[in-house]
């Protein structure tokens, strides 16, 4: 029941934000310099056609009836028409939207896959040997560091130019998926790393983990089933807060590895200012990243029921 | 144990970590060759030489030559300068507007918290890019632009995670005390709400010092960071990396330096961060 | 990728993959920005082709007759459209009208149809063309990929977009924005162009076109032979050289990367022509474009019919002296740190570009070169869009960025004419010379509406030597387009206009 | 044969020696207390036992012995299925000890599954069979609720019946009680109680390590007394109450207040305790010692027996028995000090319900209160009480749902009014780690309030020096952090900071709960001292009836949100009239009376929670004495001729149990 109220407020909530997202889109989008015509006009269009062009696709009217007009399309569930491709938006953000939610997600995967084991292990031996802390800083620093272009290039010299393992690029097959997959992944278990490691350091110290030890329960089940669950919750805050920034920003990413996700379509959208692109994408990117929030905070309640206390 | 005792032993234990001093003597290597580098190897790091393009590392170029037959190492230890302070600034700006936010937020609660939590959802969602254009539309092509988006583009992680750790201390006891004794909200937030959080920042700011470096870079092929000629570590990174085939040491070489400079930062804070919480965390009755 | 090799061991069951470097963002010729495009072709036919040598040659078009503003066109017989609608005199008024209707908001092929009347269709395979004025370049306007005649079916569907229809060698069968296009051999294609060696149906029973916009990407998918045939420039282009499995030829194109010196700021000619001499075109060209390019005196492409190779001498060619005594002779004398001064000011100039590959690589060039000289510039890099906008406001000294011209007279127009100038009363103003000389204005007015081509080119002739001595647009180089294939694919060629012969791929043994 | 043999034990913490040379035996049916100062490593020692230390602690020898075998040098994976099954563990603190998002059930399934018990309904039945002996109602529903659902008393019973559960030979449990109530504890008590008992557990053995010796007297068989890491004394229980052999441990028993003498000055021991990292050559305890001997200062006396079943580390044991024939010298009687009789606080028709998605909490339930200046309030109560809340609301730090607080005629939570802008009020809170900054020195902490005030800077230091002076703290502790602090200490500079802006009223929420009994006593001879100085207001917030008869010149019991009785200290510790005072009085385990003795009201069930209070007299439920009319009509808090307020239909018909002598 509680639920229920609790994800109806939460929805409710985010409507204004969407809102928010729209005007302060249509605004940034119009605010800065260089306007759509210019962009496709390029070098070599007669300046005559150009101001035709602008005519027609609405540019001349004034802001207010654009966004009124904009808006009335919204709420009819029409993103509008993009100027260059001249698709509806919706149609282009279904075609990447899957791609990019498939990327992003193998990324987080990779990264708790590559993340908990470090960190569960790390955080187990801690007391023992005085120089894991440092090497550990040190790997993950370098995991961390490590930009993802660089990264990318590195992977697919070794592993798809060099022994030739996995696609170069594109999007053919799980394949394709595990070079990109690894370059969003391998930084971000960096940081997912230390924070396994914080937070399973923090459980085993607390005083249940003794009391089920002096119970006699196996120090493996002990690790499974009462310190993990228990060092979740900052795991899981940090992979919503990634997970939102990888939705739209896995741009380098995708470029090197001409993967067709949100990232680059958002990217081209604004550079040519393609301004129903951006509105839309942008409004549906964020509208994600509202309900991934929306999400996690149930998915906290689950994990933890005290919170529905406080 | 007496507190002198005590307090010697933290000072001691302060550089006796095995972390911070192998950050110390990082960044130290660091800083010789950015500072003292410029100075001994005295080198145009403008001076093209169209026809020594992506030269190997010879006698006549230590580190071989970039696209534009620029002498790498000159450039190498030119940009140091300009890449550290870069990086710190537009993590740190982020890093603190965004902390306070999330302080404040976490820390005064209500309708305000949620309100505030929502925009920084909001913040969350527009790309980093489109925040970047927005700014150098309006303060022009600058380092200090690309620096400002950057730290715009920081600091929502920032507010949620400080607010995460904000929220205990709400109703933690030496916060009532402090009410009780009449402290004001700002008193409240900066003198004892910031301080106790601070070890978390450190290891936040730690991890993004690298990443502001690297970030700055990638807004540069858009006009938003340094400007031509001058490079920094991630420009020569990501000019590196185009070619890194054919020269492979135009980009290795700034990747290395960057590398040198996060470890640094990364074991200095670790070593801090760590000393913060064992001072508070372990002697305490149980 | 890895199917590839299979690709080629099923019988005449051949795939091709092509990885293109820029996507297009229609595939609707009337409203495509992209001057090349090798999928258009693969699709869609023009009326008529550019042949090397200059000359028109025909395609869908048997021949044509020109009187005044208007030209006749008789047009082939049996052709059909992918969809099945046939080809005929409709059909080309269909596509042309569909070009300056408003609710098309069409692009490019509308400045390029120019002052386009109306067709008129004589009978079913005899349409009639007409202009508000007579247009020199009418037939090289047809031969452009944007007046390409699409399906008169699909196109009142308005679903050319992201399924084009055209009569070209192959068929339309899927497209993943972002990621690949797919087309299949037209089994009934002839076609009568004198320019392709292949006249019949394709080879290739598949192309996919890949978009890989990263040059590396693009690169290690040609080296690994997840693709076959690829462009590239740069860095990258040097290293697939030195490959073994991989066959390159490099084709001289139509566009040019060139430097804008704004007369309003410069307005000085001794300062310009120094700027000119300052500049090592030889060392721009090994340095950023990897050596894949020429060097050109005049503002109009090599390969373009109406190019006069006779401007060289007007120009002011790089000489480091020669550019100290213009200054010199300007007034300027060198300060204590080396930067030439006059009246105690210095010589400093902005150079204004986008901040995306190459340009600020030629940027930091060109700076470095007019410091050799003593003059300091100040580079500005901005992102794409933001300098369309910025360079239009005339603040910059020197703007680096790129044109293409097929059509000498009227693309000259537009980036010379004086009624191009930005300015308040025409913000899109495409002139960023700043400068106004009538004279040039006069000559290309006349070329423009001039239809003997003698004629024509004497008066392009005279608009080149005009621009040529003012030395406000100079041309830096002109690219090659460098194009590298597998060992296997056979008949790489490419048409004046930079886009490949498609029709005469073909996979070798 | 014994049941856990321990020898020679020695455990490290880097330079801290916690548990030093500690030898000692547990037969089975044996019920043996350990007792000593805070620090003095008992709860190392207890860990040690089954080898659960932190990996950081270093043993150094010696060996321990449980049923026979040897743990000493078993390897770990050996070790692992002796825990629970022939050593089971009860730890302190019974919320956190219990993984927070496990049901209890799940707990109880673990460890017996650890044991090798597959089958998943016997370990069900098992588990509710284990609940059930530990004196838990209706465990069926128990099983599946979270540690959170469960009553402070029910968590620890649930914790009790966890290191029961595998029928471990021995139970070793650390400050089982400290966290709860009287009437909760005196059920725990009792739990205990039937280890060594004739009956089922009658084989087995117990160590309960305690505070409260109290506690330890009435159940433990035996008492071993720790000092500084080592044992320095092993009597039987009777034998030591009536003499103990070792000065620590006689001091020690003269700290704690009793019942059955008159109230009285400070016998806290003298001096601080010893620096574990940096240990004198001779006994630890001879800076502090009444009795030493020139060898204490360089020769460390062994444990040696003295005959009665009795052992001690005393150079001088002589001497200690000698001076101890007397029995505990009665204190000085101390004076109350005189109120003023003006109204200081009011309180009127007080409620605070607390409400969330889906329940509303009465904390407080219509309260109506007086508090003159000069007196001391003591507010004792359950857990639960709503004894936080009403101190929070006269703070101003909680907004009452309705009803009024006056504090000298002001809002106290209004942060214009004169009460809070001059600080006339100031609390000090439970935890005294807690309640400092632990990013703040002393002097910033204390300081804090004058600087709230705009005290300039000079004034400020001279105040706090004088404060610290007030609290008997030297000017060398300024600069330290809090954990830097003792307990003690701590508590301290908390009174210190509620002096620092001169308030005229003092809240102080439960100040000694934490503290051992030596610090105990320290800090109320200090309030008491502060008080009469300074004609100082104290509301005190307490569960600890001995310490309330100490400090309160009146009482407020309060109940699920109510006042149940408010009396003079005199006349409610002489003859409480609510049945609930009553119970709490004597469930007290007395530290002055031997076990059997003194007869026990234990309330059965737990306190309703505030969530649903029973209709009628809250108190109903649990009452002895409850009638029909308690089930239906709640009994006003009513003033009799005597002077004496009691919200009780029958006030006095529960008589408080004598002690049987
Ligand atoms: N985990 C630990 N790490 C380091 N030192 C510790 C640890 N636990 C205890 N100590 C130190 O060891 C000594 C003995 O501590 P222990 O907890 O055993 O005492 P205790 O008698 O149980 O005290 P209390 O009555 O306060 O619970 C103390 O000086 C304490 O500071
Ligand atoms: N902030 C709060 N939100 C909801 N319920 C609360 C809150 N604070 C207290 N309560 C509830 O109000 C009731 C009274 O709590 P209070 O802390 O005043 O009791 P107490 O007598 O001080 O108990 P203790 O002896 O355990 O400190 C309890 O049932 C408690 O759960
Ligand atoms: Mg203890
Ligand atoms: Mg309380």
């Amino acid at each position: 029941m509680s639920f229920v109220r609790f994800a109806a407020r939460r929805v409710l909530v985010t409507v204004p934000a969407a809102l928010a997202v729209l005007l302060i889109t249509f605004a940034m989008i119009r605010l800065v310099p260089g306007d759509p015509v210019q962009v496709i006009a390029g070098t070599n269009l007669d300046p005559q056609v150009a101001e035709e062009l602008r005519e027609q696709l609405g540019l001349n009217d004034p802001l207010p009836v654009q966004f009124f007009d904009y808006l009335g399309q919204v709420l009819r569930g029409d993103l509008g028409t993009s100027f260059l491709t001249h698709q509806p938006v919706t149609t282009i953000v279904a075609e990447r939207l899957p791609l990019t939610l498939l990327l992003t997600a193998a990324g987080v995967g990779v990264g708790l896959m590559l993340s908990l084991p470090i960190g569960i292990i790390t955080a187990l031996r801690h007391s023992r040997r005085r120089s894991t802390g440092l090497t550990f800083t040190a790997a993950t620093t370098m995991l961390v560091a490590t930009p993802d272009f660089l990264l990318g290039t590195v992977l697919v010299s070794v592993l798809a130019v060099y022994v030739q393992i996995f696609p170069v690029a594109g999007a053919d097959g799980w394949t394709s998926l595990v070079l990109p997959a690894l370059a969003l992944g391998i930084p971000l278990a960096g940081i997912q790393a230390r924070v396994v490691r914080t937070s399973v350091l923090d459980v085993l110290n607390r005083p249940f983990v003794r009391t089920l030890r002096a119970v006699g329960i196996p120090q493996r089940r002990l690790v499974a089933r009462n310190v993990l669950p228990n060092a979740s919750i900052p795991v899981l805050s940090l992979l919503s807060v990634e997970f939102g920034r990888l939705l739209a920003g896995a741009l380098i990413v995708e470029n090197i590895f001409s993967w067709p996700g949100l990232g680059t379509v958002i990217f081209d959208s604004i550079g040519r200012r393609d301004l129903p692109a951006v509105q839309g994408e942008i409004l549906v990117v964020a509208l994600l990243i509202l309900a991934i929030n929306l999400v996690m905070d149930i998915v906290y309640r689950i994990v933890d029921p005290r919170i529905a206390l406080s | 144990m007496s507190a002198t005792a005590t307090r010697a032993r933290s000072r001691r234990n302060l550089f006796a970590s095995p972390m911070t001093r192998v950050g110390l003597v990082l960044l130290g290597i660091v800083a010789v060759i950015t500072i003292v580098g410029p100075l001994v190897y005295d080198v145009s790091p403008t001076r093209t030489n169209a026809m020594d393009g992506y030269a190997p590392p010879s006698a006549a170029y230590p580190l071989g030559t970039d696209q534009l037959g620029r002498d790498t190492l000159a450039r190498l230890l030119h940009a140091g300068l300009l890449s550290i302070p870069a990086g710190l600034l537009a993590v740190g700006i982020g890093a603190v507007i965004g902390s306070l936010i999330g302080v404040a937020s976490g820390f005064v609660g209500g309708f305000v918290d949620n309100t505030i939590m929502r925009v920084v959802d909001v913040l969350l969602s527009f790309p980093t890019l489109l925040t970047a254009i927005v700014v150098v539309a309006i303060l022009g092509p600058s380092v200090t632009s690309a620096i400002i988006a950057v730290s715009i583009a920081a600091l929502p992680s920032y507010a949620r995670v400080m607010r995460g750790s904000v929220l205990p201390l709400r109703s933690a006891a030496f916060i009532q005390a402090a009410r009780v004794s009449n402290t004001p909200l700002y008193r409240l937030l900066f003198v004892h709400v910031l301080p106790n959080v601070a070890d978390v920042l450190i290891v936040l700011l730690v991890i993004g010092m690298g990443n502001g470096i690297v970030v700055l870079s990638a807004l540069s092929f858009l006009g938003i960071g340094v400007q031509p000629p001058q490079a920094d570590w991630g420009v020569m990174l990501t000019e590196g990396v185009d070619a890194i085939y054919t020269a492979p040491v135009a980009a290795l070489a700034p990747a290395v330096m960057l590398m040198l400079t996060v470890l640094g930062i990364n074991f200095l804070g670790e070593g801090l961060g760590a000393r913060l919480r064992v001072d508070t965390a372990r002697r305490r009755p149980r | 990728g890895s199917d590839s090799d299979s690709d080629s061991s099923a019988s005449g069951d051949q795939i091709l993959r092509i990885a293109e470097a820029v996507e297009q963002p229609t595939l609707d010729p009337a409203r495509n920005i992209q001057y090349l495009s090798d999928e258009m072709a693969a699709i869609y036919d023009t009326l008529v082709v550019l042949n090397a040598d200059g000359s028109i040659g025909p395609s869908l078009a048997e021949s044509w007759t020109v009187e005044g503003p208007s030209i006749t066109f008789k047009l082939r017989t049996g052709v059909k459209f992918h969809d099945g609608t046939p080809f005929n005199a409709e059909a080309v008024k269909a596509a042309l009208d569909r070009v300056v209707d408003p609710n098309t908001k069409a692009t490019n092929s509308k400045s390029v149809l120019g002052p386009y009347d109306n067709s008129q269709v004589i009978d079913e395979n005899t349409v009639k063309v007409t202009w508000k004025t007579p247009v020199g370049a009418a037939l090289i306007n047809l031969a452009n990929a944007d007046l390409s005649i699409p399906s008169p079916t699909a196109a009142k569907a308005d679903t050319l977009d992201a399924k084009p229809v055209g009569t070209g060698p192959y068929k339309f069968v899927s497209y993943t924005k972002g990621d690949k296009l797919e087309v299949e051999r037209n089994p009934d294609y002839t076609t009568i162009r004198p320019d392709l060696a292949n006249k019949g149906a394709p080879k290739y029973s598949k192309i996919i076109f890949q978009y890989v916009p990263n040059a590396s990407t693009r690169a290690n998918l040609l080296t690994t032979g997840a693709v076959q045939v690829g462009q590239l420039t740069g860095p990258d282009a040097k290293r697939l050289a030195a490959t073994p499995t991989l066959n390159n030829a490099a084709f001289p194109g139509i566009s040019e990367t060139a430097l804008w010196i704004n007369a309003k700021k410069v307005p000085d000619l001794n300062v310009r022509k120094a700027i000119s001499a300052a500049i090592d075109r030889e060392a721009l060209i090994q340095a950023v474009a990897g050596g894949y390019a020429e060097v050109n005196w005049s503002v109009v492409p090599t390969i373009v019919p109406g190019y006069d190779a006779n401007v060289k001498s007007a120009v002011a060619g790089y000489d480091q002296a020669q550019a100290k005594s213009l200054l010199a002779a300007a007034g300027y004398t060198p300060g204590s740190d080396g930067v030439m001064t006059k009246d105690g000011k210095p010589l400093t100039l902005t150079i204004l570009s986008a901040a995306e590959d190459p340009w600020p690589a030629l940027d930091q060039l060109v700076q470095d070169q007019l410091a050799q000289v003593g003059i300091k510039a100040e580079i500005k890099t901005e992102e794409f869009a933001t300098v369309t906008q910025t360079r239009r406001k005339g603040d910059q000294h020197i703007y680096i960025g790129r044109y293409g011209i097929l059509d000498p007279a009227g693309n000259m127009r537009i980036l010379f004419a004086c009624a191009n100038i930005p300015s308040a009363q025409v913000p899109l103003g495409t002139n960023l010379t700043f400068n106004c000389n009538p004279e040039v204005d006069k000559a290309l007015e006349a070329a423009v509406s001039e239809t003997d081509i003698p004629k024509r080119d004497a008066l392009l002739s005279q608009a080149q030597q005009l621009m040529a001595a003012d030395h406000t647009a100079l041309v830096l180089y002109q690219p090659k387009s460098v194009v590298f294939s597998a060992k296997s694919v056979r008949g790489i060629g490419m048409q004046p206009d930079g886009i490949l012969k498609i029709n005469d791929l073909e996979p070798g043994a | 044969m014994s049941l856990l043999s321990v020898r020679d034990l020695s455990i490290t913490y880097g330079d801290v020696r916690a548990v030093a040379n500690v030898s000692f035996d547990v037969a089975p049916g044996e019920r043996v207390g350990i007792v000593g100062e805070s620090g003095s490593g008992k709860t190392t020692l207890a860990l040690a036992l089954m080898r659960l230390l932190p990996p950081w602690a270093g043993q150094e020898g010696g060996t321990v012995t449980l049923d026979g075998i040897n743990l000493s040098d078993l390897p770990e994976q050996r070790l692992r299925p002796l825990r629970g099954s022939r050593a089971g563990m009860v730890f302190q603190d019974p919320l956190t000890s219990f993984d927070p998002l496990r049901t209890l059930g799940s707990h109880l399934s673990e460890g017996l599954r650890a044991h090798g018990e597959r089958d998943s309904r016997r370990r069900r039945d098992r588990a509710l069979r284990v609940l059930r002996s530990v004196g838990l109602p209706a465990p069926e529903q128990l099983l599946g609720r979270r540690p959170h659902e469960l009553s402070g008393g029910m968590r620890q019973r649930g914790l009790i019946a966890l290191g029961l559960s595998n029928e471990p030979r021995l139970l070793i449990a650390d400050e089982p009680t400290t966290a709860l109530d009287v009437t909760i504890q005196a059920q725990i008590m009792e739990l205990f109680a039937s280890i060594g008992a004739p009956g089922p557990r009658a084989d087995l053995g117990l160590v309960i390590v305690s505070h409260n010796l109290g506690l330890v007297r009435q159940l433990c068989t035996r008492v071993i007394v720790m000092y500084a890491g080592g044992i320095v004394e092993d009597s039987p229980v009777e034998e030591f109450f009536a003499a103990p052999r070792h000065p620590y441990a006689k001091a020690l028993n003269d700290a704690t207040p009793r019942l059955s003498l008159p109230r009285g000055e400070v016998r806290s021991i003298p001096g601080h305790a010893v620096d574990l990292a940096d240990l004198p050559p001779g006994c630890p305890f001879e800076p502090r010692c009444a009795y030493r001997l020139d060898i204490c200062a360089t020769t460390e006396p062994p444990l040696v027996a003295i005959g009665d079943g009795r052992r001690t580390a005393c150079h001088n044991v002589a001497a200690v028995a000698a001076g101890e024939a007397a029995g505990p010298a009665p204190a000085p009687p101390v004076a109350d000090t005189t109120t003023s009789g003006d109204v200081l606080v009011t309180v009127r028709a007080l409620t605070k319900t607390y409400r969330s998605a889906r329940r509303r909490v009465a904390a407080l339930a219509g309260v109506d209160l007086d508090l003159s200046t000069g007196e001391t309030l003591a507010l004792v109560g359950e857990s639960g009480s709503g004894k936080t809340t009403l101190a929070h609301t006269i703070l101003g730090l909680v907004a009452p749902t309705s009803g009024e607080v006056r504090v000298a005629g002001d809002d106290p939570a209004d942060r214009r009014g004169r009460v809070r802008r001059e600080q006339r009020m100031q609390a000090v809170f439970q935890d005294p780690h807690g309640s400092l900054d632990p990013r703040m020195r002393v002097a910033a902490a204390v300081a804090e309030p004058l600087v709230n005030l705009g005290t300039g800077r000079e004034e400020r230091r001279a105040r706090v020096a004088e404060v610290l002076d007030a609290v008997r703290l030297g000017s060398g502790i300024a600069d330290r952090y809090p954990h830097e602090l003792s307990g003690g200490q701590a508590q301290r500079v908390a009174i210190a900071r509620a002096l620092a802006a001169d308030p005229e009223l003092i809240v102080l929420d439960e100040p000694t709960a934490s503290l051992d009994v030596s610090i105990q006593t320290h800090v109320i001879s200090l309030l008491r001292d502060l008080q009469r100085e300074r004609g100082l207001t104290y509301l005190f917030v307490s569960h600890d009836l001995v310490a309330v008869r100490e400090l309160a010149t009146r009482i407020a019991v309060m109940y699920l949100g109510r006042l149940v009785e408010v009396a003079d200290r005199d006349a409610f510790f002489a003859q409480p009239l609510h049945p609930y005072s009553v119970a709490l009085l004597s469930a007290l385990p007395r530290v002055d009376v031997p076990a059997g003795r003194a007869e026990r009201i234990v309330l059965a069930g737990d306190p309703p929670s505030a969530l649903d209070v029973p209709p009628g007299c809250p108190f109903h439920p649990r009452c002895p004495v409850a009638q029909d009319i308690c089930r239906t009509a709640v009994p006003p808090l009513s003033t009799d001729a005597a002077g004496r307020s009691t919200a009780c239909h029958f006030p006095g018909s529960l008589p408080l149990p004598k002690d049987t002598p």
